[in-house]
């Protein structure tokens, strides 16, 4: 009760002069940055510090705001309709008495909330207005006036090893014998002989068997032939595969590679 | 050769130094990194003592050494502006939309674009956030760790060099904004307090280096 | 200029017109006139006498005051030049025409031109011999006594440093080459001892010096 005599009192505190300052603010519409600035700009009219503020009666002026713009038929974006809408709702909670075990907020600790956006806006204004009034770089102090280019040397620094060194003889040495530089092939296994080989085997793997046991005899003891005849066979087994003979399995990094010859259900996948 | 070779060892005396560092600075419209220059000296200098020097000499001087961020510059005194029309750059008229958003970025950076919003009350447009970002006065930051990992933003050391600031924290008015709350994300009553934790690790970063 | 119209217009103290001065200069683009100094100054200044003083007092400093022309700037110490480059060191693997060219005057130095093509079967650019040259890698050796008296290369000393060698002549002969697989065994003919026999004299000059 006592809040509606506060609230009708507060109609008719407001003075001719605010009412005509209310509807500048409507011609002004345009001018306002959102609903939160319109908000800051009614709260001038209370003159107190925004602290102190009634955020009742600034719901008032604001609804009354809306109210006027609709009567002059312009159209409020659709921010300024959801604040009215809010500030009606936040209005009626500040006026009835709190229910009873009600949950959420209660209409102080919004209109305490209100309060303080407002503040931290006007708070940011200032701030801006005071960092444009700082003296500024170009208009209140200067840089110099001309760089002196820093200047890139790019210096290169050409390498060369000892290695490189030998390389680069012994290829000159073999190109002096008038053939293309060949390898040595006694102790090359090619994927060409491994495929051959494995040709003729796979076709009796029904079972998982490990790669290393398909490696040609004689192959498996000096390193470097063993290697050799990995690589070719490992690099057979993958084009049987390829091809659909066989399947291939390896259970984990480094683990044992397995083939076996493909299954016919396989096949016909 | 020889002298090369030396400084390799000896680092140039403390006021051969401040000679280098002047001649660094003055050679620079933009402001150079204690970094910068250290790379530029010769080996084992140590341009930050020399500048302390440097700084000193220039004390009431037609031109000034300042600090920008983590950067030095000289420029010329604030008070002699009169003489240099013929220099001045006409500065770009900014909306006030613009001119509100660089502060909020500057006094609650780093900041999300929906922060900016909720501190202005309405939306920010792609427009005004662009022009700072192409005025090179913000910059992105780190996103934020909340959902939906929002971008920030944040000042540059432009901005700082444009507002002769020495750092995010001689923004002013700063300490009285924060000792009024006004720089804390409340978040609206009843819709989720997570916020204010968030928002703490705002400008207060800029308080503890 | 009298002494009545300097009370009249009570021109800057001189310390002033020095900053000021040194403010113009600073932050002009171009050179600035006594002239110009002197429009931009408050009536009654006198550039001229500032400037000796600014001139004096950056004399032995980082920058100097310097005339250019019938103009006045602000400029680099000279003996700072060297800050104002910044040297980027770029590692680049030698060509691989000068390597061979470096091998072959290494395994058979004293050797010309002429041979070098010979054993290399192309023609030798000015470029990488110019190029092994400066990089102090190869030197000039004595001319060899034949008809035009061509000039020798033979390796420096600093080959020898860089590539870990205490002469050319540890360098590995055709035998370990081969045996360290660089060399196809079957591919010389009659494949006996010949080829280090003729290695050996290849490099038997080095012995004698």
């Amino acid at each position: 009760m006592g809040r509606m005599s506060e609230e009708s009192h507060l109609f008719e505190a407001m003075s001719v002069s605010e009412r005509l300052q209310a509807e500048a603010l409507i011609v002004d519409v345009d001018g306002f940055e959102g609903p939160l600035d319109l908000l800051l700009s009614l709260s001038r009219t209370q003159k107190v510090d925004l602290r102190k503020i009634s955020v009742l009666q600034l719901a008032e002026q604001y609804l009354l705001f809306v109210e006027r713009a609709k009567a002059l038929r312009i159209e409020l974006a659709a921010d300024y309709l959801v604040m009215a809408a809010w500030l009606a709702f936040l209005k009626s909670k500040l006026l009835l008495p709190p229910e009873p075990g009600a949950d959420g907020p209660s209409a102080e600790d919004l209109a305490a909330h209100l309060a303080f956006q407002l503040e931290r806006l006007a708070a940011m204004r200032d701030a801006a207005a005071k960092l444009m009034a700082r003296d500024r770089l170009g208009r209140d102090f200067f840089a110099r006036g001309v760089s002196e280019e820093i200047e890139r040397v790019r210096k290169v620094q050409y390498s060369a090893s000892l290695l490189d060194l030998m390389q680069a003889y012994a290829r000159i040495r073999t190109r002096d014998e008038f053939r293309p530089y060949a390898f040595d092939r006694k102790d090359v296994f090619t994927m060409e002989q491994a495929l051959d080989r494995m040709r003729g085997l796979v076709g009796f793997a029904m079972e998982w068997t490990d790669l290393v046991s398909y490696l040609p005899e004689g192959w498996g003891l000096d390193p470097k032939r063993r290697r050799t005849a990995t690589a070719a066979t490992f690099a057979a087994s993958l084009e049987l595969a390829k091809q659909g003979q066989i399947e291939i399995r390896q259970s984990e990094t480094f683990a044992p590679i397995s083939i076996r010859a493909a299954q016919p259900r396989n096949r016909n996948d | 050769m020889t002298d090369t070779e030396k400084s390799l060892f000896d680092a140039p005396p403390l006021a051969e130094q401040e000679r280098m560092v002047e001649a660094i600075l003055f050679a620079s419209i933009e402001p150079v990194t204690l970094r910068e220059m250290e790379e530029r000296m010769p080996h084992g200098s140590d341009p930050a003592e020399a500048l302390v020097y440097l700084r000193k000499r220039y004390e009431g001087r037609g031109v000034r050494v300042v600090k920008v961020g983590d950067a030095w510059a000289i420029r010329t005194a604030p008070d002699l502006a009169f003489l240099m029309q013929k220099e001045t750059v006409e500065q770009r008229k900014l909306s006030r939309a613009a001119i509100e958003t660089l502060a909020i970025v500057a006094y609650h950076q780093p900041v999300t674009r929906a922060e900016i919003e909720e501190i202005r009350g309405v939306a920010v447009s792609r427009g005004t956030i662009d022009q700072l970002l192409e005025m090179e006065w913000i910059r992105f930051g780190r996103r934020r760790m909340t959902p939906g990992r929002p971008v920030t933003f944040v000042v540059t050391q432009q901005f700082l060099d444009e507002f002769g600031l020495e750092s995010a924290r001689d923004l002013p008015g700063l300490k009285e904004l924060r000792a009024a709350g006004l720089l804390d994300n409340r978040a609206l009553p009843g819709a989720g307090g997570d916020e204010d934790d968030e928002e703490l690790t705002g400008q207060s970063e800029l308080f503890e280096d």
